[in-house]
């Protein structure tokens, strides 16, 4: 595609040349817009951190030659379109604060660069492996976790079977609904369907990382996957209208009292609620997500966020040398800290160390860190899902245009029979493929 | 130094969508230094174009025009020490009274000191002393006027051009303004050149009236000239009210000479201007006022049809037995009643005679030599 | 007489003329290529590209082929076009009705122009705020004393909801929105001469009759014009959509510029994206063409 | 018996029932609007002039007020920038209003006093402009700002957003111009004065109204803008309010209460707008208006 090519680059430079006679401000001259060689062009959407973030950054430059920039985006889609921007441009950033997922889609386009100083040898988990390389630092978890009203429900009710009929007499009862299905195109409804599929023992997929299969119809995944539609079908009786929901959204039921549980992610809903309802927050206990009768829990939803180093632009080698040093901060664990609950150190030295054990909001909270603790090992990012926890692009792509999400929509809001609601999902993830 | 103004062959046209529209045709002519000239029309006969092409606001499309020796053409409107009055008064309404007329001579530099003397001197004589400080809008339709009038001829300018400046006036507001307008120009040394559409305004103000036909020069006379001698049918017809009565006949020789007919009366006139035109057909041209009930040499019949009282005359309309429309002036109506007849009688020393192109072959003055002692 | 002058120019005020000619339209020509004319150049370059922020190969028309056969295409076309037109509708009607009364000048009559126009001034994203927050299922105070009151009996989520999710956003553009349309007709109102009223109703004309005969006509050139440019701006509205719903729930509120941007950012087909924003560039130019065709809009603004 | 039909109510209702009957319909539609307009302003300063504890307390959302605080602006001005967003704000809303009012009375003036070949193509260009979505113009803006060095420039930031409000400011002071006489001009002129001086000391005072409603919706456009600043401010210290309090909004500890408390501070310069420029807004449309 060499012609095509030129002609693109050419296409540019006319473009961009007639914008500069354009304009008195051509006389300014060309590039400059990114900074050059010594500077780090950093893209993150953690703005909750931005004074540790800053403090890093400010050790790094004294250390180092490089320079950092930052450019914060809001969570969601602002740093894709942040990036694309940069893209266009020819202007990439060096790094990029991404979940584990985009950093393989990344990877998969050719843009990010191998950091395997940084985890080799760290004790860091390394998502992103391809043929040997190692493309993403992880730097925190965010494990799903539910919540639920303990002065209504009488214990955690664990089962499908029981959660449904304590909704159910939650519902006739109290004056409040006794559960949340989130559907539509947020995280929060992606997450908890492919979260019900998983505690179900669904394989939704199947294959190593360069022949994903979608196996959600195949099989006996199918009649669980029946199962578990019928089971979200069933508990969307007791539950507000939740489409469209995002997690505050979800998050705003349980505060205003108008649903008893919701599933979450981490300490999310009692952060929330602690400053708008603070009487409440001792009324909510933490919870997995329901489990069918003889199923174990042995596949936990947590996302998993780090660095990403881009290939191509103006610093990547001051840019592997920064994700580096980020990690090895003396303040990284304040990072991870500045929203205790929520985000968890990537490892499980991490998990106890001291910084964790001594923070005040854990420690309030024991009983979610508990949870987080016992179930560690069954944590698990969306992009392992290929055959023995390979990188699965298929499962990554779906994350991006929450197709589980939507699928719940179609059956909650469009109804679609589970049977049917299967077969959507199953062509879409087919779609997603071509 | 009032500077006469002279047209050459002035020519402008407009083109629009692809049209050409000429406003103004081949005018040539001088207006005397000093001299108030009015310049008069029906609408769209190209008045306020010449106007505003000797103001500089539009440029000819062909001939010059020069203030004196200077030739102006192509003279910006800054640079002709001109003033000129508009129909729209066109008083900026965010300066007061003061600063509106001062404005002019503010723009040329003049002190502050020296312009509020001139301001003042010009306020006493319109007698706006009182408004000098109000913004234009709290002011009547004849204050604004006079604000404008002031603003012009606060500056002392060589030509003073003024563009229907009073065709929103009532007629009382006219009549005064009128006057003030003339002892303007008394008192200033300038070139006076008036836009009107109304001929009252044009013959009672002006030393010399300009009538144009669709942008072409009718007449450039005296009002007096234009009144007693129009040179053409449509000058006849415009300048006086009511309009000149029209009356069809034909040139016919006689035995002992030439006559003018319609079959009641019958005018002999001079044979060196009609011995070549036997059988053509002309109009006469007769003022309703040179027409008398009482007798005269010559007659046509009128039917009534209505009559107006007019101050202290009275205005017949009516028809001659041909059907053309005539109007009759006459002091007492005498009980003139719809639907009668009578004569109305008139002398050849009245009359014009224009050919059928509308020009004039010649004026009574030249009929009453021919008559037969 | 024509305030503009002819061909042949004096020399002098030539200079200054045609300075000031230059002065007026050079720098508005230069500004309108960069911000306006290179970008959208830049756009529809794109559109005829595959992947063209990336290894961009070039595609022709294929993109927009795409687009047009693509499976929701009409479903995002017709939410364009009922979310455009309802919402322009409804803010002209509102506009409307407050403009005839402000007219009446009752009193407070001042006070409801200073509340209209504070909406228009708000921020898009604060109004969102306001109106989520109003609507929403679980804090919303509108459900919440609907529900009290026993209008309902449970809480709606006006946003989420199949049948309530484009009447809310709609609402939320009027209220926005609404202030546009009643200043230039309250302007308009103002202008019209009083007299034609009272000879109106000398001649035995209804409240109802001089306002159809009288009121109306003299509105025509402000309506129509409304209709086109507020149109036209709530064809491509996006922030006002994407920050209430993101376009669902179901694709109930997806516009065509919120498949627009979700092609561009969230499936990464920024061919894609840019050839629909051609295609929606060619609808508007020819709806207009027909509009000025039709209306003559434009006699009401050029003399 | 009554009847009923075509022209009822001209023909048979009396004068003053009309009257009453129109009168009612006024009063009703006012208040309504009133109503409709006000609610969703009163809910925003009632969230935020309470603690979230209180105006949340016990389930349902407290719309009356009775215990005053400012925790949650107290939280918007130490805890973020919001001070430093309110400036960058101010500035870009300022310089480019200021532009997109220079441009329109130029263009404007152009449009009304000057012939020229491409008049009315020009006129129609910009109508056209608002044609194209301008979502994906954010992409090639960002290249040519790039291009240009101007990322993260107040003058790029106003460049963009003049170029949202120019082209109804254009059309807006276009029509203005219309109705100001040029005869006012042409008697300057005559009187000695260049076109240049006749511009300051006549064109522009008179067009005062106009140009003010061109500044108040240029900055209605400015102030309210998100996608541009998006697209050239990529330091946190050169956000605008809104993409700051995007951000800032969307962090784990900020809820409802801070939501409302910033929307309230970014209300209150539309608000002084609003109560001390809507007369020259209306003069502007007025004689601007649609002639």
């Amino acid at each position: 595609m060499g012609w095509s090519n030129t002609s693109r680059r050419q296409f540019l430079q006319t473009t961009g040349a007639a914008a500069a006679t354009f304009t008195v401000a051509g006389c300014l001259g060309l590039g400059g817009g990114g900074g050059g060689d010594s500077t780090i062009q950093y893209l993150s959407d953690r703005g909750d951190s931005k004074d540790v973030i800053d403090d890093i950054i400010s050790e790094f430059e004294d250390e180092s030659d490089y320079e950092v920039e930052v450019t914060y985006t809001s969570k969601g889609t602002s740093t894709d379109a942040q990036l694309q921007k940069m893209k266009a441009a020819g202007n990439p950033p060096d790094v990029v604060f991404d979940t584990s997922a985009d950093a393989y889609r990344y990877q998969r386009d050719g843009d990010a660069a191998p950091v395997n100083d940084t985890i080799e040898g760290s004790g860091l988990p390394d998502p992103v492996n391809v043929d040997g390389d190692s493309y993403f630092v992880p730097t925190m978890v965010e494990p799903l976790m539910g919540w639920y009203r303990n002065d209504l429900y009488d214990e955690n009710p664990t089962t499908w079977e029981t959660w449904q009929s304590e909704a159910q007499r939650i519902s006739e009862n109290e004056g409040l609904e006794g559960y949340v299905v989130q559907s539509g195109q947020t995280n929060n409804a992606d997450t908890s369907m492919t979260q019900y599929l998983w505690q179900n023992d669904v394989n939704i997929y199947a294959g190593p990382s360069d022949d994903i299969e979608v196996t959600i119809d195949q099989g006996d995944n199918e009649q669980r996957a029946i199962e578990t539609y019928q089971w979200v079908d069933q508990m969307s009786e007791y539950a507000p209208n939740g489409s469209g929901w995002e997690w505050g959204d979800a998050i705003g039921a349980l505060q205003q009292e108008n649903a008893a549980a919701i599933m979450s992610v981490g300490g999310l809903p009692v952060l929330t609620i602690q400053e708008a309802r603070p009487d409440l927050v001792e009324n909510l206990s933490p919870t997995a997500f329901p489990l069918p009768d003889g199923r174990s829990q042995d596949k936990w939803w947590a996302y998993m966020e780090g660095h990403v180093v881009w290939d191509g632009g103006d610093s990547t080698d001051g840019a592997k040398e920064f994700v580096k040093f980020f990690s090895e901060s003396e303040r990284f664990m304040d990072f991870v800290l500045s929203a205790p609950l929520f985000q968890f150190p990537p490892t499980e030295e991490g998990l106890n160390s001291d910084a964790v054990k001594d923070n005040e909001v854990i420690q309030q909270h024991q009983d979610a860190m508990d949870l987080v603790r016992d179930n560690w090992d069954a944590f698990t990012t969306v992009l392992a899902t290929g055959d023995d926890g390979a990188p699965n692009i298929v499962a990554a792509d779906a994350y991006g245009q929450q197709v589980f999400g939507q699928s719940t929509d179609q059956m909650v809001v469009g109804d679609l029979s589970p049977e049917e609601t299967v077969s959507w999902v199953a062509d879409e993830l087919r779609a997603l493929q071509e | 130094m009032a500077s006469p103004i002279r047209l050459d062959s002035i020519r402008k046209e407009y083109s629009a969508a692809g049209n050409t529209h000429v406003a103004v045709d081949d005018l040539t002519l001088e207006i005397p230094a000093g001299s108030f000239t009015t310049i008069v029309g029906p609408s769209g006969c190209g008045k306020t174009t010449t106007l505003r092409m000797i103001a500089g606001l539009e440029t000819p499309t062909a001939g010059t025009i020069h203030f004196g020796d200077r030739d102006v053409t192509d003279a910006p409107p800054q640079d002709r020490n001109a003033a000129m009055v508009f129909q729209s008064i066109a008083l900026y309404p965010h300066m007061s009274v003061r600063e509106n007329i001062g404005y002019g001579l503010k723009v040329q530099g003049v002190d502050e000191a020296e312009r509020d003397r001139r301001i003042e001197e010009a306020a006493e004589t319109l007698q706006i002393t009182a408004q000098l400080d109000k913004m234009p809008s709290e002011l009547s339709g004849g204050q604004q006027q006079r604000v404008a009038l002031g603003s012009a001829f606060v500056q002392d300018p060589d030509v003073l051009l003024l563009d229907e400046p009073m065709s929103d006036l009532d007629a009382k507001l006219k009549a005064e303004l009128r006057v003030e307008v003339q002892r303007l120009h008394k008192e200033l040394d300038a070139t006076v050149v008036y836009v009107t559409h109304d001929q009252t305004e044009a013959m009672t103000m002006s030393d010399h009236v300009l009538l144009l036909e669709e942008g072409e020069l009718a007449q450039f006379a005296p009002p007096g000239d234009l009144f007693d001698h129009p040179v053409s049918e449509y000058v006849a017809r415009f300048i006086g009210t009511p309009s000149t009565n029209m009356l069809p006949a034909t040139v016919e020789a006689t035995g002992d000479g030439y006559v003018l007919t319609d079959g009641q009366f019958s005018v002999p006139v001079p044979g060196d201007l009609f011995a070549d035109r036997v059988g053509d057909d002309v109009t006469l041209g007769v003022r309703p006022q040179y027409l008398d009930r009482g007798g005269g040499s010559h007659g046509v019949r009128v039917r009534v049809d209505v009559v107006e009282q007019l101050g202290t005359e009275y205005v017949v309309h009516g028809e001659t037995t041909d059907g053309s429309k005539i109007d009759v002036v006459v002091a007492d109506d005498a009980g003139l009643a719809t639907g009668e007849d009578f004569d109305a009688y008139f002398e050849p020393d009245d009359l014009f005679v224009f050919d059928d192109g509308g020009d004039t072959i010649c004026h009574g003055d030249a009929l009453s030599q021919s008559q037969p002692a | 007489m024509s305030a503009v002058t002819s061909v042949r120019h004096r020399v002098a005020d030539m200079d200054e003329r045609r300075f000031l000619l230059l002065a007026t339209f050079v720098p508005v020509a230069g500004f309108f290529a960069v911000v306006w004319l290179a970008p959208i150049l830049y756009a529809l370059g794109m559109s005829l590209f595959d992947n063209p922020t990336g290894a961009a190969s070039f595609v022709g028309v294929a993109n927009y082929a795409d687009i047009l056969t693509s499976v929701g295409f009409p479903k995002y076309l017709w939410n364009s076009v009922v979310y455009a037109v309802s919402s322009t509708v409804l803010s002209l009607l509102v506009g409307l009705g407050l403009a005839l009364v402000v007219n009446q000048q009752v009193r407070g009559g001042n006070a409801l122009r200073t509340l209209m126009i504070f909406p228009y001034l708000l921020p898009t994203l604060v109004v969102i705020f306001m109106w989520k927050f109003i609507l929403d299922p679980n804090l919303g105070v509108l459900n919440q004393y609907l529900v009290q009151w026993g209008v309902l009996e449970s809480p709606i989520a006006f946003f989420s909801t199949l049948q309530w999710a484009m009447p809310a956003v709609v609402v939320a553009s009027v209220w926005k929105f609404g202030s546009f349309a009643f200043f230039i007709l309250l302007a308009r109102l103002q202008a019209i001469d009083p007299n034609l009223y009272e000879r109106a109703r000398v001649e035995g004309a209804s409240t109802w009759q001089s306002f159809r005969d009288i009121t109306l006509p003299h509105l025509r050139g402000a309506i129509l014009i409304i209709l086109l440019v507020r149109g036209i701006w709530m064809f491509n509205k996006f922030d006002i959509i994407f920050l209430s719903t993101r376009g669902g729930p179901l694709e109930a509120t997806t516009t065509l510029p919120i498949r627009v941007y979700q092609l561009a950012f969230s499936e990464v087909n920024f061919g894609g994206a840019t050839a629909l924003a051609g295609i929606m560039f060619f609808l508007l130019a020819l709806v207009a063409v027909v509009y000025f065709r039709a209306f003559e809009p434009e006699k009401e603004v050029a003399n | 018996m009554f009847e009923f039909g075509e022209g009822a109510a001209g023909s048979y209702v009396s004068q003053a029932t009309q009257q009453r009957v129109k009168r009612t319909a006024v009063v009703l539609t006012a208040l309504l609007v009133a109503v409709f307009v006000t609610i969703p302003v009163y809910v925003m300063i009632a969230i935020a002039v309470q603690s979230p504890s209180s105006a949340f307390a016990g389930g349902s959302v407290q719309l009356f007020v009775d215990s005053l605080s400012f925790e949650n602006f107290r939280v918007l001005l130490t805890e973020t920038s919001t001070p430093r967003y309110f400036f960058n704000s101010i500035v870009v809303t300022a310089s480019s209003t200021f532009l997109s009012t220079v441009i329109a009375v130029a263009a404007g003036y152009g449009l009304t006093r000057f012939d020229f070949t491409g008049k009315t193509l020009m006129a129609r260009a910009v109508l056209f402009a608002y044609m194209f979505s301008p979502i994906v113009l954010a992409i090639p803006l960002y290249v040519i700002f790039y291009t240009l060095g101007l990322l993260n420039s107040y003058f790029a930031l106003t460049l963009a957003l003049t170029a949202i409000s120019a082209p109804f400011t254009i059309w807006l002071m276009w029509q203005y111009f219309q109705t100001v006489p040029i005869a006012l001009e042409e008697s300057a002129w005559v009187r000695g004065a260049s076109r240049t001086r006749t511009i300051w000391d006549v064109v522009l005072p008179v067009a005062r109204p106009g140009y003010i409603s061109a500044a108040i919706f240029s900055f209605a456009v400015s102030w309210n803008d998100f996608t541009m600043a998006r697209v050239v401010m990529s330091q946190d210290e050169m956000y605008t309010i809104t993409v700051g309090a995007s951000l800032f909004l969307d962090r784990v500890s900020i809820g409802w209460g801070e939501t409302m408390a910033a929307s309230l501070l970014i209300a209150i310069p539309p608000f002084c707008i609003a109560l001390f420029l809507q007369n020259y807004l209306l003069q502007g449309f007025n004689v601007g208006g649609l002639e």
